[in-house]
């Protein structure tokens, strides 16, 4: 019974993975940019719900605020800092980097306007029912998954099927190819950094009303979206969600073996050895180098 | 260097059968040949044809799938590239891979550089070295630029830094990928003497290269590669001539 | 590369010229969490040594005003030996208040080497009893509060069966031995425990163990936001079985969580309704100024400034020069102290004993069940 | 006041050996490693057991910081032979993650979260070294030998062959270059002498826990080499000073609110990242951008 019960605990943090992970992987894939302020990325649309929603705006205001600081903050950060780097440089290290100071600026900055405490969304929807004898599952766990699921369906819809969508993935595979077709790459990369920043938002609103928040969580979602990313095979969008969901799976049923300490070195562990052992991924095409 | 009578005997390299394959489409397809001591030979062939790859074969950066390499009769099989560098393969390549943040000096002396630790070296040994560079540098023309960085060379310079590299070393075999593709005459001119003193002192080549003066200009020998496979292998004239060769070459396919 | 270093020695230079001149006025020492995720404990242990500090003023207690100069320990050790060789070396306080069970024992080690008195009225692991003559505890450590509230759970309330979350450092492993040894005195029966690292915040894996285990009592042992996520989630998750923390957990965060309702804590026994003047005061002025009832750790930080106030007071009538030396002599021939909270004296180990108690959460405010005295 | 300088003289040093060597390996060989905290944190507890358990002489725990990294490091170079770039960025952050949990776990080693106490004074040939102007003597001569070793072997063959590595592997192969041993070595011989900061930090602040041993520690020291300029001399340096002012600098403000401080500082140096890799990549005392 415990095992049922972190099973459906893992799939639930497995969900809100998988979606800020793809949004990292569809950005890095597709522009090679690594964008570590990711996590910053979800701070910005979590504190923007929990600020609007706190001041009483209601549900649907908060969510559209989420969704825009989320986005303008994706858009502005390729123009402002990753296109200048790109256009005179451009090594991987160097926009990781900025993107990092990125993530420490927002950090700290959203530390001073909203306070370093944790703070939660109050919500009865947090609060779990039982299912079946000794299974508890609370509203919000189907809230993720079902917006999980809604999420990546239109994700592969518009890679899949739209115009710019097909261009994203194409652009991962070769820039040149592109250029070729009439489409302007940073165009593109624009788009990939708004998809890619919309996909935070559904989980860092539910993580506001279940875990709650800090301005510190950043870091802990990058990570995560990091270690789903490789896990996943880079350039897998597939890849990235199959891994988000095992992860938070592999964290949830570590509990049945070791103490909750070991959790986070569980998931890099597995990262360790994705990479000594199979650097491409799950469903990985690229190889390592 | 030290060509003996022997060495005239046995091929410095044996090639029996090799092949590599990506993803079912065959890069290198059962081809045999034998490099002999102070024999130039030249690799060409439509782009694709599996030139390059075959010196990926041969230096150990690829792994064959089928067939035999023999380096001074012994097998080269699994030897790292490393090691077969060492045992006197050297090799350049057609997008050069300078080592762009090292000067010209560096990028010549680290080519003569082994090991992993720095060890001491005897006085009379660093002399010989210094003035073996200082000659290699001489014969490039680059000895007024060793202290620029390669990165800072014009196109030509880098070029010949490739090949001072290759020069510095004690390899028997150099394998060259196009060294002399975009040399304006002058350049290439002197490209050929280089190659022909070295040559002339017993350095074995074996050169891909498009350019057919250089082709008929230096070569001892011809092997021609399509999708793979050796379709001729003999003196230049029979191979240039050869008609079919020639439609093939010349991308006049049915 | 000179140029570099030359700018380096510059900005040097200047820190200190501009360097507060040390007059005859009296100035002690604070590092606390100024930034960082425990910033928001700073504002709780500044808010009552500020009002100390105003009130040992306004008194003129001292020959010269009062001030603390407060250094950011970001609640970690590293930064606060920074903080503390500043306090020591360049501020040269005689005494400074410490705060966190890991920042007070890594700066026990400067206090003792410069003579300087540290103290702490935030940190309750046990060990901090163990940090030498120089490094005083101005509240009762976690073992105290497990005493007084184990027995009252086991025996008054007829609760048996403990579950113990707590978290993974020297406070919880002690909590834990603590609980270990207590139980099975009074009949008690430890049926499971969790420990969690320090950063986690993702208790419902935790919280479907802890329901499997069955416990009649939940006690949480964690400090900060952390500890409101573990009751948050256990809730969330379904355990309904009794939940106990202690004194951590009075925050005004923790006590205005919804899911906080019928929770007990521990806590030193500070009766805010006392009569007596020093209370009384500090009541009054507290909730005046800051809008709101003052908790323990106001207390604590308020009661370590007037500490230092009664011992300068009584050096300098004798005409001494106030140093940490100085300061261990006068609280070894000092008796007792008013502080708020009562009447108190000091263990020969530099700890407060205060009396514990047991307090049950409703509506957002802790209400006092029982008080337990100890000798 | 002096004792106020020298503290900070004793964390620069200490920091800059960390930045120096983090330098060595980001610098000249392109491994960008986000566990370098690893290595300095396993230095600092190696040689505090040596210090308590052995003796506290330098001669003895310096060597044994060294030891015990050089062998850890061998799991760090690992995934350096393997892979490059991003994937290294990823495994060396899964090392990083994992120690921290090992140094908070491995209780009887480590202390876990509440550390190891009363670390005894490194004891240099019978003196016991802890006032800082004394210490900062044993820090700065650290630094200038591990300096001058690292400055010794980027000119020697092994640093040619480094920068070989980093400019194109495959050619370095094929000039006889076994670089999986030269990238192991270097791996090696950087943590290795980041162990020797670990040892210093150590037995100067008596007390060590795992708090400064995590992924912050290393983004640090990450940022020191950056800012200062990777690759250069005098780079990493100039970034530790730099950074390790900072928060003393800020300090100094009187007007700032007491509790932004701490943020503040952080967004300066994240805003410096930032900008540098925006408008100077190549760090303060950096040469222009690579191509």
């Amino acid at each position: 019974m415990l095992a049922i019960q972190l099973a459906i605990t893992g799939l639930q943090t497995g969900a809100l993975y998988a979606l800020t992970a793809v949004g990292f992987s569809l950005i890095f894939g597709s522009t090679r940019i690594f964008h570590f302020a990711h996590g910053a990325t979800f701070v910005i649309a979590a504190y923007f719900f929990y600020g609007v929603f706190g001041a009483g705006l209601g549900l649907l205001p908060s969510i559209a605020a989420a969704g825009l600081g989320a986005v303008a903050f994706g858009v502005l950060l390729d123009r402002l800092v990753y296109a200048p780097i790109q256009r005179h440089e451009g090594s991987f290290f160097t926009v990781f980097v900025a993107s990092f100071g990125v993530g420490i600026v927002v950090q700290n900055l959203i530390g001073m306007v909203f306070g370093r405490g944790f703070v939660t969304v109050n919500t009865p929807l947090s609060r779990s029912v039982e299912m079946i004898p000794g299974v508890y599952v609370s509203p919000l766990a189907w809230i993720a998954i079902l917006c999980t699921a809604i999420f990546l369906g239109a994700l592969q819809f518009f890679l899949r099927r739209t115009h710019t969508g097909m261009a994203l993935r194409a652009l991962a595979d070769n820039p040149e190819l592109v250029r070729t077709f009439g489409l302007n790459p940073r165009m593109i990369a624009a788009t990939a950094f708004a998809v890619g920043s919309v996909l935070v938002v559904p989980a860092a609103i539910i993580t506001s009303a279940t875990t709650g928040l800090n301005p510190a969580i950043g870091h802990h979602v990058m990570l995560i979206s990091l270690a789903a990313t490789i896990v996943g095979g880079i350039g897998s969008v597939s890849g990235t969600m199959l891994a988000g969901l095992l992860l938070g799976l592999a964290e949830s049923l570590a509990l049945l073996v070791v103490d909750s300490q070991w959790t986070e070195a569980v998931t890099f562990a597995i990262l360790f050895a994705f990479i000594i052992i199979r650097p491409a991924g799950l469903l990985g095409r690229a190889t390592a180098h | 260097m030290n060509m003996t009578a022997s060495a005239n005997d046995a091929p410095l390299m044996q090639i029996r059968n090799l092949d590599k394959s990506f993803g079912g489409v065959k890069a290198v397809d059962d081809v045999s040949m034998d490099l002999r001591a102070g024999i130039v030979t030249t690799l060409v062939g439509p782009n694709g044809a599996g030139k390059t790859t075959f010196f990926n074969l041969i230096t150990g950066n690829l792994t064959r799938d089928g067939g035999q390499v023999t380096w001074l009769g012994r097998d080269t099989a699994g030897m790292k590239p490393y090691r077969i560098a060492r045992a006197g393969v050297g090799r350049t390549y057609q997008d050069l891979r300078l080592f762009d943040g090292m000067t010209v000096w560096e990028n010549v002396l680290n080519a003569t550089e082994h090991g992993a630790f720095p060890v001491p070296i005897s006085r009379a040994h660093r002399i010989a070295r210094r003035e073996r560079i200082e000659r290699v540098l001489e014969r490039t023309c680059l000895a007024d630029k060793r202290n620029t960085r390669a990165i800072d060379l014009a196109y030509a310079e880098r070029k010949f830094l490739s090949m001072a590299r290759i020069m510095a070393t004690e390899a028997k075999l150099w394998l060259l990928d196009e060294p002399a593709s975009g040399l304006d005459p002058n350049s290439y001119e002197r490209f050929l003497a280089i190659l022909r003193e070295d040559v002339a002192e017993g350095v074995t080549v074996c050169i891909i290269e498009h350019n057919l003066d250089i082709v008929i200009g230096i070569s001892d020998r011809i092997a021609f590669l399509d999708r793979g496979r050796l379709l001729a292998d003999g003196d230049p004239h029979t191979v240039m001539n050869d008609p079919e060769l020639a439609k093939i070459y010349f991308g006049d396919r049915e | 590369m000179t140029r570099h270093f030359t700018l380096a020695g510059a900005i040097v230079s200047l820190a200190c010229l501009a360097m507060p001149a040390v007059a005859e006025e009296h100035t002690i020492g604070a590092i606390f969490p100024l930034s960082g995720t425990n910033a928001v404990y700073g504002d709780v242990f500044m808010s009552g040594a500020d009002l100390a500090v105003e009130h040992i003023n306004a008194d003129g207690v001292l020959s010269g005003p009062l001030s603390i100069a407060y250094e950011d320990s970001q609640a970690l050790p590293q930064p606060a030996v920074v903080a503390m060789t500043k306090l020591v070396n360049v501020t040269g306080v005689p005494y400074t208040l410490s705060a966190f069970t890991g920042v007070s024992k890594a700066i026990s080690t400067l206090a003792t080497r410069n003579s300087v008195v540290g103290v702490n009225g935030g940190g309750v692991g046990p060990d901090l009893a163990e940090l030498g003559d120089y490094f005083w505890n101005v509240i009762p450590l976690a073992n105290l509060e497990m005493r007084a509230v184990v027995p009252f759970l086991v025996e008054e309330r007829g609760l048996k069966s403990f579950a113990l979350v707590y978290v993974d450092d020297p406070l919880g492993d002690a909590m834990h031995e603590e609980l270990e040894t207590i139980l099975p005195e009074v009949g008690g029966e430890l049926v499971d425990s969790f420990s969690v690292p320090t950063t986690a915040q993702q208790f419902s894996g935790v919280a479907a163990q802890v329901r499997a285990s069955g416990a009649d009592v939940v006690y949480v042992a964690s400090y900060g936001n952390q500890q409101l996520q573990i009751v948050k989630q256990l809730r969330d998750n379904g355990v309904d079985a009794q939940l106990v923390a202690y004194s951590g957990y009075a925050v005004p965060d923790a006590l205005a969580l919804p899911e906080s309702e019928g929770m007990i804590i521990t806590g030193q026994g500070v009766d805010f309704d006392s009569e007596d003047a020093v209370t009384k005061r500090f009541v009054e002025d507290y909730t005046a100024k800051f809008d709101r009832a003052p908790t323990a750790y106001n207390v604590n930080y308020y009661n370590a400034v007037l500490v230092y106030g009664a011992l300068a007071a009584a050096i300098e009538a004798e005409g001494g020069e106030v140093t940490g030396e100085a300061l261990l002599e006068a609280r070894r021939a000092t008796e007792s102290f008013d502080l708020v909270g009562g009447t108190v004296s000091f263990q020969d180990n530099g700890t407060l004993l205060f009396p514990i108690q047991v307090k049950e959460i409703r509506d957002g405010a802790a209400h006092a069940l029982t008080s337990v005295t100890f000798d | 006041m002096e004792a106020y300088i020298f503290n900070l003289v004793n964390l620069i040093a200490i920091y800059a050996i960390l930045a120096v060597t983090l330098n060595f390996i980001m610098g000249y060989a392109g491994i960008y490693s986000l566990a370098h905290a690893v290595f300095f944190g396993l230095g600092a507890y190696t040689s505090a057991w040596v210090a308590q358990n052995v003796h506290p002489s330098i001669l003895l725990t310096i060597p044994a910081a060294m030891m015990a990294a050089a062998a850890l490091s061998l799991l760090l170079a690992l995934p350096a032979l393997r892979v490059r770039g991003e994937y290294f960025v990823a495994a060396s952050l899964g090392l990083q993650v994992l120690a921290v949990t090992i140094f908070s776990e491995w209780k009887s080693f480590t202390g876990g979260i509440g550390g190891v106490l009363a670390i005894p004074p490194a004891n240099v040939f019978g003196i016991e070294v802890f006032k800082p102007a004394h210490f900062a003597i044993l820090s700065v001569v650290a630094l200038v030998i591990v300096m001058a070793l690292i400055n010794a072997l980027v000119h020697s063959s092994f640093g040619r062959n480094l920068r070989a590595i980093h400019d194109s592997e495959s050619a370095a192969a094929s000039f006889g270059k076994n670089v999986p041993m030269i990238k192991t070595i270097s791996v090696v011989i950087s943590a290795a002498l980041a162990a020797v900061a670990g040892a210093l930090y150590a037995s100067y602040l008596s007390f060590i826990n795992v708090e400064s041993f995590t992924l912050d520690a290393s983004v640090l020291v990450m940022a020191m080499v950056i800012i200062g300029g990777t690759g250069t001399v005098a780079g990493p340096i100039v970034g530790a000073a730099l950074l390790m002012l900072l928060p003393s600098l800020i300090s100094w403000f009187d007007f700032l609110p007491q509790t932004e401080i701490g943020a503040l500082q952080q967004i300066i140096y994240g805003l410096g990242m930032t900008l540098l890799m925006i408008f100077r990549p190549g760090g303060i005392v950096g040469r222009r951008a690579k191509a």
